[in-house]
């Protein structure tokens, strides 16, 4: 069975990527940030299993999963943050976390 | 050689004082008399090393050498030439006499005080002797930090800004004779004075030029210089005018003529213009200069113009001149400084249109005073005479010109001098001068009348210093230091 | 010889020093003796030179010695050495001689004086000046006299430092000395480039073959110290001034000794001169010129000291005059003899201001004849002896002189013509000077300070504030003073007569192995021009009798001419406008425009610049997580592209 | 079917550092749940301070008997000379960290996982020091990232620490991310992860200049410049060095740093040798922009944390310049000049910890006034601190920066050299400004009385910032063996 | 053949209906502004790659996909987001102006230059691709790498995986001012 090429989930995966790029640079709640990083993440990961089936080659597959355990404990330590954030009554909005500039 | 330890002896046996003062928790008083004493036993040093100092003999002596980093071919090279002992002579001289006068008039916080100075005793030493190209800057930046300290924090009311632009200023030239340095010891293999040939890059030149410009300073780079010299202590302008612009003018001999004979015979015209231009000028700036601190400082300015037109002038009598006048203005001005430091302390202030009448009933200040200010003014017959006599025949065979302008030069400092003089010493009772303010006190003198005695002695025998700076003719031993 | 001749130079350096570091524990009378003795012995040792040097034959009594090599440089040596050799010697004699009168003088005159000490210092400093100056046995030790002298000049006009006028006046000889020494010096590097070396009979071996040009140029350089030194046009403003020191320092430095280093000195370096024609006939040109302007400005002076001062300058314009045709021992020979009869007018001018309790002005004196007979002899002797009356030691040098004049052709005939005017204008304002002071009857001014016996201080000076006890003296003032008038009256009365005009020439002869004359005047000529002058000088005194004695004439009134003589010919005016003002409006022009704005101004302005950058670049810095990341994605897009562009 | 596998041989000898480190945070973590509230401090502290000496000591060990740089482990770790004095100098800033920290007032309930995060980013460090593929680049530097980002927010009294954490994780996640995609590009254009092999592929199938790859190493320098805190990826760095805990800060930018710089010099030397003509520029242009900004941005700042923090990205920009020069003497240049770089570093923020615990509140340059007199120690070392990151002599920083402008002398660009010393001449106004706070102001313009009235001892920072000191000046002196040590470090790279 | 080109035709719809969802859902986590509602269409968004996954042959790899992200994460999201009770915001955030038109042009610039990247590269090796062997992908095939080639990259996952839990505990526990 011979599906679209490479390239087409390539083409996806950019996609993917720039979408979760475009989400971390205009979204205010830390939390869609979050999702929006594990969008990218993923993007990265589709790529990276398109090839290692372009190569026949498992390495690619075994970054994709260590990408996701990545992702798993970036996840748990942002929702953290998040959370202790939100204990501090200060509102979710990572516009407003600016106290740190200049 | 054994005698070679004796050069590093001069760079460390001071450093090592300002550590033990440092660490040992001694009283403001033991302080003071400590630093003095290793400031003298440093004098005697020097006088040792005059002793086993062959004048006859050409070439580097007292040396001493050893790797400091392989790779890159960078050692730590010390020796003394006939002209630079005559400079580490005067360095000795000027800081042993600029921390008797602290020791005299106390200062705050002694112990950091006469340790950055003794620091600086040694930085300066190491700059005048170093060999190696990289040892040379470690020393000149070395020599920087004491510099800025002691000026940033017993300055007067605006030494704030005074030091960080003197800092920075300086530092600036120096970052680009850093550049040079690296181009040049990298492009010959080795960053040794004494084995490196001479190069012919322009670039490389104007960079040590720059950085030799502005510490001297040359006449469009001195801006840091009424600043520094009016808000530093009376010791420390007195250590930077007499001493630390003379590290410059040796910079000027030892690197930028004996290693680049090419680009120096291209730029001489343009340096002479400036060193011509920066004498006139500091002449006239000091002229109408309001303060005494002011006409010393503009008329080292001058100075420095003139000793550079002695330099650039490459011929015997310009170089010999150059080296004897470096010796005579470290000295005076030195002892300026610190009689303008006396004459502050006793009126509360430098302004001329305060001051006067200061002679009568006050013969030791009139007497050294106007002593130093004759000298100053090179009247016939002083040391600074024959260095300026020197300077300017040199150079007026290189062009007669300059030593017109030269001569127009003697003329204003006698014109800038005098009025100094008069204003301070002269006239009616200045309203700034209290009934009571005392003569010189016996400690002054006995910090001051050495300095005017050396030049008393230079005025009867300037070749002293003209017979052993160079032997044989000085062009081709500047050609010999450059090998 | 040379053990004598250095003696003599450092005997009194070494009293200045010893006198310098003694303070007070050396009194102050005892500083006077030391110097007097210091200045004795100089002359002792003058005279035992002189005889030694008298031992030799004319053909070599030239003796070099160098004591050490006082600046190198490569080759080049100048030495610390001195030169022994007649025309030094003459000198020394007339300089430690007189010297040592005035210095013994001014024990009396500066009795009183709280700080005679450095008086004396200053005035042993001199002696070993001019005595440098005079022995300096290559052009640089005669230079490093040469300033010397203008260095203790400056410190004995400026004495009194406390009054204004003083110290203006010692700044103002200083720097105008200060432009001589600086256009010698420039001769000397152009003889350094030429000949490489100072040294007389090197320099002199190649006078000629420096070339026109180097010869004028260093003739003119050596000129421009002459003319500075000897306040000759137009570098003469400065010697009325220095009238501001004390009497005994007008006597021996502004008329005895220093001021006629000028002459010295062209006589001493003739053979550069003489390679250069046209600057020595400018040298008797400008002497001519000098004394007659300085004869008609004396005619107008109030001061009793100016009036001598502008005699002096036209005396030495006489002088220049002489050495400038080429005359040299007719020129020294009327320096010896103006040394002795300058010198004696103002150490008897210094008995009347003394006597007056500093006045100095001529117009409160008058009638002085009888109460002070001593001073009025001395007073006629130095008049008529200026006047060249004889048998009065000025008549037989200055005729000589203009002998010599009239005998070189045009130009010399026009300087002889100058001469003349000259004599007559000297017989007046000697006269005037003589008449006002000492004839008709005691002015009021007078008569309050001398018959009254209320003996003020004896100096003038006691302006500010009364340093000192005043001291009661005789009227003629105390014998220090009065003895040394007495040596010096009979000095000035028979010092010509040691050489009368081609019947008994000592001098000439003496002198000339050093400084060929140019010129030898016939006996007619002697004649003619001796008698022209006499005439004029006692026409010249006539007229003032008439004026100023009998009264029968008043003063002729021409308001410009007068105007224009008081001013003296608006020199100074005419240099603080070329000069001064230009110099400071510089200096604070260069500070305002250049120093402030640019210098200082440019560093301001980068820290600020810098500063903006700083807070530009603060300014991106939001605080925005987004923007970061932002940044981050922005500019990794661009690299992206550029390295798939050029990859 | 039955299993074969061939389980690769594990070089214990290799992860020795790491190791050290992980056992000391194992163990910390235990001691967090066994051991008595009052005693965790100091037994926790010490504990990770021996896992750090060990790792020196294991690192030590390591260098001296691995001369000749071979991967292992299936080849995903480098065993050589660069990791391991890598690791040294890391674990050198964490022990001095730790000195930092002691005596830091943070609450008592997390303090013992505190010491554990410390010791675990300083493994994931090490390891980062020789990873050898992309996948261990990426886990390695998720590693020490995720372990920072908690460490970052870890003292939630603190003002602005959890913003600085969220702030730090969000551009990391998004730093890392782009990393990510670089590998993947990286990844499809050659079909192999290792760096040896991608260059050897790169090499056989000529495919230099192949868009994938070059696409993939612009995003690959994206990331890693994030780490080292380069312009343009700076930005998050003065937010996070001035909310983070002053300790915490103090290790990163030394340590951070340190492996950043150390990985971008071995990845694009070894994986990307071909397109060196690409990254050389980019390289260089990077560290300009990163010696402006830092520079720049450093001159008006009033706060001393983020001065130093824009301090450090100038710094940064520094030792990229010894990157970009790509050559032997460029390698030897950036380890040598991370010696005193890291010491100076941690020195200088702990006389900051030191002065904020007397005053209570961040320090400025005014509240800074007098303390060169009141703590001489301390001043003197700050003094030296700034004279050294200025680049004077008498400090390693002049040694360091002549080194740097060597290498970018001998690649032949003494336009790089001019534009470094320029930014060395802006760089004095505010290190000097340091300088002149602490000594040339008198204290008494503003009243600043110690909280706590006398400043306390706190011996445990003294020696450490003694011990910064120490090797700051020592540097400058024992140039020729540290040297020596970095040359041989740096010829496990194919120059 | 015709069971080929018939399975072919059905791969391709496959395939398009996972793509199209799967950028759908990424679209429309951006840009819901109900965190909510993002989080859910992240989890289609995870199914959706799974499946594409699935059609690249990795089977492992999709079914770590849905149990751990699908799974796990997504849980652990939406616990959160239920105990930070829904707060939302613009979807097009503002902050500056020039801030929103950047982060548009950057992201499509990235897209626009990966794409034209693999436009390049299509005229070179990445059009056709081998056929893997049968147990390409497969747990197998997985494992046996885990425990040999990237054994250390397993392990280390395990650290950051233990590292990122301690974390957690650290920031989630009560802070002591919210205790009292």
């Amino acid at each position: 069975m011979r599906g679209p090429d490479v390239v087409w989930y390539l083409a996806v995966a950019a996609f993917l990527f720039c979408t979760g790029a475009l989400g971390v640079l205009m979204r205010r709640s830390p939390l869609i940030v979050l999702l929006s990083l594990e969008i990218m993440l993923n993007g990265a990961n589709l790529a990276l299993i398109a090839f290692s089936r372009h190569y026949a080659q498992g390495d690619g597959q075994i970054f994709a999963l260590t990408v996701m355990a990545v992702a798993a404990s970036e996840v748990v330590v942002g929702l953290g943050l998040i959370v202790a954030i939100a204990r501090k009554h200060l509102d979710l909005d990572v516009d407003k976390l600016s106290t740190l500039r200049g | 050689m054994s005698s070679g330890w004796l050069t590093t002896a001069l760079i460390l046996f001071p450093v090592a004082g300002a550590i033990l003062l440092w660490v040992l928790p001694l009283r403001p008083f033991a302080v003071g008399s400590t630093a003095l004493l290793f400031a003298l036993v440093e004098v005697g040093l020097w006088i040792d090393s005059v002793a086993q100092f062959d004048f006859s003999q050409p070439g580097l002596q007292l040396d001493q050498r050893t790797s400091w980093f392989s790779d890159l071919h960078v050692s730590y090279h010390v020796g003394f030439y006939g002209f630079s002992i005559w400079l580490v002579g005067l360095t000795t001289v000027v800081l042993a006499a600029a921390i008797g006068y602290a020791f005299w008039a106390g200062r705050e916080r002694p112990r950091a005080f006469y340790g950055l100075m003794l620091l600086l005793t040694g930085a300066i030493v190491g700059v005048f002797v170093a060999q190696d190209l990289l040892l040379f800057y470690v020393f000149w930046e070395a020599m920087l930090v004491p510099l800025y300290v002691l000026v940033g924090v017993w300055g007067g009311a605006g030494r704030l800004r005074a030091t960080l632009v003197f800092v920075i200023y300086t530092m600036a030239g120096s970052l680009l004779m850093l550049a040079s340095i690296i181009v040049l010891g990298l492009s010959q293999g080795t960053f040794d004075l004494v084995t490196s040939g001479t190069n012919g890059s322009d670039w490389i030149f104007l960079g040590f030029v720059a950085a030799f410009a502005v510490k001297a300073p040359l006449f469009p780079l001195h801006a840091w210089l009424p600043e520094a010299y009016r808000e530093s202590s009376p010791e420390v302008a007195a250590v930077l005018s007499g001493v630390v612009s003379k590290a410059a003018a040796y910079g000027f001999l030892r690197i930028a003529i004996a290693k680049f004979p090419g680009p120096v015979s291209e730029f001489r015209t343009p340096i002479l213009v400036l060193a011509a231009c920066g004498l006139v000028y500091g002449s006239l700036l000091a002229f109408r200069a309001p303060d005494v601190r002011g006409v010393i400082a503009y008329s080292s300015l001058a100075q420095m113009g003139l000793i550079t037109l002695g330099l650039f002038a490459v011929n015997d009598l310009g170089l010999n001149g150059a080296v004897l006048q470096m010796v005579n203005h470290g000295l005076i001005s030195a002892t300026l400084f610190l009689l303008a430091g006396g004459i502050e302390r006793r009126t509360a202030t430098g302004e001329l249109a305060l001051l006067g009448g200061m002679a009568r009933g006050r013969p030791a200040l009139a007497t050294v005073l106007l002593t130093a200010g004759v000298i100053a003014l090179a009247v016939p017959g002083s040391a600074a005479f024959a260095g300026e006599f020197a300077i300017l025949a040199g150079v007026f065979q290189t062009g007669w010109g300059y030593a017109v302008v030269g001569a127009v030069a003697i003329v204003l400092a006698a014109m800038y001098i005098l009025r100094l003089i008069s204003a301070v010493l002269h006239d009616r009772v200045g309203s700034a001068v209290p009934e009571g303010a005392l003569d010189l006190r016996p400690a002054e003198l006995g910090v001051v009348v050495p300095l005017v005695a050396i030049l008393l002695v230079l005025s009867a025998w300037p070749a002293a210093i003209t017979e052993r700076s160079f032997v044989g003719s000085a062009a081709n031993v500047v050609g010999r230091v450059a090998k | 010889m040379i053990a004598a001749a250095w003696t003599c130079l450092l005997v009194p350096l070494g009293a200045a020093l010893a006198i310098t570091l003694a303070g007070n524990r050396i009194t102050r009378r005892g500083a006077g003796y030391l110097a007097t003795g210091s200045v004795a012995v100089s002359f002792v040792a003058a005279v035992v030179t002189f005889a030694l040097l008298l031992g030799d034959s004319p053909g070599d009594r030239s003796h070099p010695s160098t004591l050490w090599s006082w600046l190198t440089a490569g080759q080049l040596d100048f030495g610390l050495r001195i030169l022994v050799d007649p025309l030094s010697v003459f000198m020394m004699l007339v300089v430690s001689g007189v010297g040592m009168l005035i210095v013994a003088y001014s024990i009396g005159y500066m009795d009183g004086d709280d700080e005679e000490r450095r008086y004396f210092a200053y005035m042993a400093l001199f002696v070993f000046s001019m005595l440098l100056l005079v022995q300096g046995g290559n052009l640089l030790m005669l230079l490093v006299g040469w300033g010397l002298v203008g260095l203790s000049s400056y410190l004995l006009i400026g004495f009194w430092h406390d009054r204004p006028s003083a110290v203006a006046a010692a700044k103002k000889a200083f720097v105008m000395n200060a432009i001589g020494d600086a256009t010698m010096a420039l001769a000397l590097f152009l003889l350094i480039q030429r000949t490489g070396s100072l040294n007389f009979e090197i320099v002199f071996a190649n006078a000629d073959s420096l070339g026109v040009w180097a010869a004028n140029l260093v003739a003119l350089g050596l000129l421009g110290g002459a003319i500075a030194k000897s306040a000759q046009l137009p570098l003469q403003t400065w010697l009325p001034d220095a009238m501001e020191g004390p009497t005994p320092v007008s006597a021996l430095i502004h008329a005895a000794t220093m001021v006629t280093a000028g002459v010295y000195l062209i006589v001493r370096t003739s053979p550069l001169f003489e390679a250069a024609p046209k600057v020595l006939e400018l040298a008797g040109g400008l002497g001519a010129i000098t004394l007659v302007m300085a004869g008609l400005i004396a005619l107008v002076q109030t001061d009793i000291k100016r009036v001598i001062a502008y005699s002096t300058m036209s005396q030495i314009g006489y002088m220049f005059l002489a050495v400038g045709l080429g005359a040299y021992a007719d020129g020294m020979f009327h320096l010896m003899t103006h040394a002795f009869f300058k010198a004696l007018l103002f150490m008897a001018a210094g008995l009347v201001i003394h006597a007056l309790a500093g006045e100095q002005d001529i117009r409160k004196m008058g009638g002085l004849r009888r109460l002070m007979p001593f001073t009025f002899v001395a007073f006629i002797v130095g008049t008529l002896s200026l006047t060249g009356i004889p048998p009065f030691s000025g008549f037989f040098s200055k005729d000589s002189i203009l002998a010599a004049a009239l005998s070189q052709g045009w130009y010399g005939q026009l300087l002889w013509a100058a001469g003349m005017t000259g004599a007559f204008l000297t017989g007046l304002y000697s006269a005037r000077l003589f008449f006002i002071v000492f004839w008709g009857e005691p002015s009021a001014f007078v008569r309050e300070h001398l018959m009254i016996g209320s003996h003020a201080s004896g100096r003038e000076g006691h302006t500010s504030h009364e340093r000192h006890e005043t001291h009661v003296h005789s009227g003629e003032g105390p014998p220090s003073m009065t003895w040394t008038v007495g040596i010096l009256t009979v000095l000035a009365t028979i010092g010509g007569w040691i050489q009368f005009a081609d019947l008994w020439t000592p001098i000439s002869s003496w002198l000339d192995p050093v400084a060929e004359p140019l010129v030898e005047a016939t006996g007619t000529q002697e004649l003619v021009s001796s008698l022209l002058a006499v005439g004029l000088g006692l026409v010249g005194i006539w007229i003032a009798w008439l004026i100023y004695a009998e009264r029968q004439v008043r003063v002729p009134r021409f308001a410009q001419v007068q105007r224009l003589l008081e001013h003296k010919f608006y020199f100074d005016e005419l240099y603080d406008l070329l000069f001064y003002r230009p110099s400071v409006l510089l200096a604070t022009g260069l500070y305002r425009l250049v120093e402030q704005p640019l210098v200082l101004g440019s560093i301001r302005e980068l820290v600020r610049a810098f500063r903006e950058a700083g807070q530009g670049t603060g300014r991106l810095q939001t605080g925005l997580v987004r923007n970061y990341a932002l940044s981050i994605a922005a500019s990794l897009a661009i690299v992206t592209v550029v390295f798939v562009a050029v990859r | 079917m039955i299993l074969a596998l061939d389980t690769p041989p594990i070089d214990w000898f290799a992860l020795a550092p790491t190791l050290a480190l992980l056992t000391a945070g194992a163990l910390n973590l235990i001691l967090a749940v066994l051991w008595p509230r009052s005693w965790k401090r100091p037994t926790t502290a010490v504990v990770c301070a021996l896992g750090f000496a060990g790792a020196i000591v294991a690192a030590a060990l390591l260098f001296s008997h691995s001369a000749d740089g071979h991967g292992v482990i299936a080849d995903v770790i480098q065993r050589d000379r660069l990791g391991a004095l890598t690791a040294i100098i890391i674990a050198g800033a964490g022990l001095l960290a730790i000195g930092t920290s002691y005596s830091e007032p943070m609450a008592d309930d997390h303090i013992a996982e505190y010491y554990a995060l410390l010791a675990w980013a300083g493994a994931g460090m090490v390891f980062l020091a020789s990873a050898s593929t992309l996948l261990t680049l990426f886990l390695g530097l998720e590693w020490f990232s995720i372990s920072l980002y908690i460490l970052c927010a870890i003292d939630r009294d603190l003002a602005g620490s959890l913003e600085a954490g969220l702030k730090y994780l969000i551009i990391g996640g998004f730093g890392s991310a782009m990393l990510l995609f670089g590998s993947a590009l990286v990844y499809g254009a050659t079909g192999r992860l290792e760096f040896g092999e991608i260059a050897n592929v790169v090499q056989a199938q000529n495919l230099s200049g192949d868009a994938l790859l070059v696409a993939g190493l612009a995003l690959l320098i994206g990331g890693l410049g994030f780490k080292a805190s380069a312009a343009p990826f700076h930005m998050w760095t003065p937010d996070v060095y001035e909310g983070a805990p002053t300790p915490v800060t103090a290790f990163m930018s030394a340590a951070t740093k340190t492996v950043a710089l150390v990985v971008t010099l071995r990845i694009l030397v070894t994986a990307f040798p071909q397109e060196a003509r690409l990254w050389t520029v980019t390289i260089a242009v990077i560290a300009c922009a990163s010696l402006a900004v830092g520079n720049l941005a450093a001159l008006v700042q009033k706060g001393l944390k983020r001065m130093l923090a824009y301090s450090s990205i100038s710094h940064a920009g520094f030792m990229l310049i010894a990157v970009a020069s790509d050559n032997a003497l460029g390698g030897r240049a950036l380890l040598y000049y991370l010696i005193p770089y890291s010491a100076m570093s941690v020195g200088a923020f702990a006389v900051v910890a030191a002065r904020e615990r007397e005053l209570n509140r961040p320090v400025t340059l005014d509240n800074l006034a007098g303390f060169g007199w009141e703590r001489p120690l301390l001043g003197i070392s700050m003094m030296t601190f700034m004279l050294g990151f200025a680049g004077f002599p008498l400090t390693g920083g002049f040694v360091g920066k002549f080194y740097v402008f060597a290498a970018a002398y001998e690649h032949g660009w003494i336009w790089l050299v001019i534009v470094g010393l320029a930014a060395t001449a802006v760089s004095l106004y505010y290190y000097l400004g340091v300088i002149r706070a602490m000594y040339m102001r008198p204290a008494e313009e503003l009243q600043l009385a110690p909280v706590g009235g006398s400043p306390p001892r706190e011996l445990v920072l003294q020696s450490t910032v003694t011990a910064a000191l120490v090797v700051t000046v020592g540097s400058f002196f024992a140039v020729q063996p540290l040297i020596h040590v970095a040359k041989e470090a740096a010829a496990s790279l194919p120059f | 053949m015709i069971v080929a080109s018939v399975a072919n035709v059905l791969v391709w719809a496959v395939w398009v209906g996972a793509a199209f969802a799967c950028i759908g859902s990424g679209i429309a986590v951006v840009s819901f502004s109900n965190p909510f509602y993002s989080a859910l269409a992240l989890i289609g968004n995870l199914a959706s790659l799974a499946v594409l996954y699935l059609l690249l042959s990795a089977e492992f790899v999709a079914a770590a996909q849905v149990l751990v992200y699908a799974g796990a994460v997504m849980v652990m999201f939406l616990f959160v987001i239920g105990y930070l009770g829904d707060r939302a915001d613009a979807p097009w955030a503002g902050g500056p102006s020039w801030q929103a038109v950047g982060a548009v042009a950057a992201s499509a610039a990235l897209f626009v230059e990966v794409i034209v990247v693999i436009g390049l590269k299509t005229s070179g090796r990445l059009s056709h691709s081998p056929s893997p062997g049968a147990t390409f992908g497969s747990p197998y095939d997985i494992g046996r790498l885990f425990l040999t080639n990237q054994l250390l990259a397993f392990e280390i996952t395990s650290i950051v995986l233990l590292v990122a839990a301690v974390g957690g505990v650290i920031l989630g526990s009560h802070s002591r001012e919210t205790e009292q």
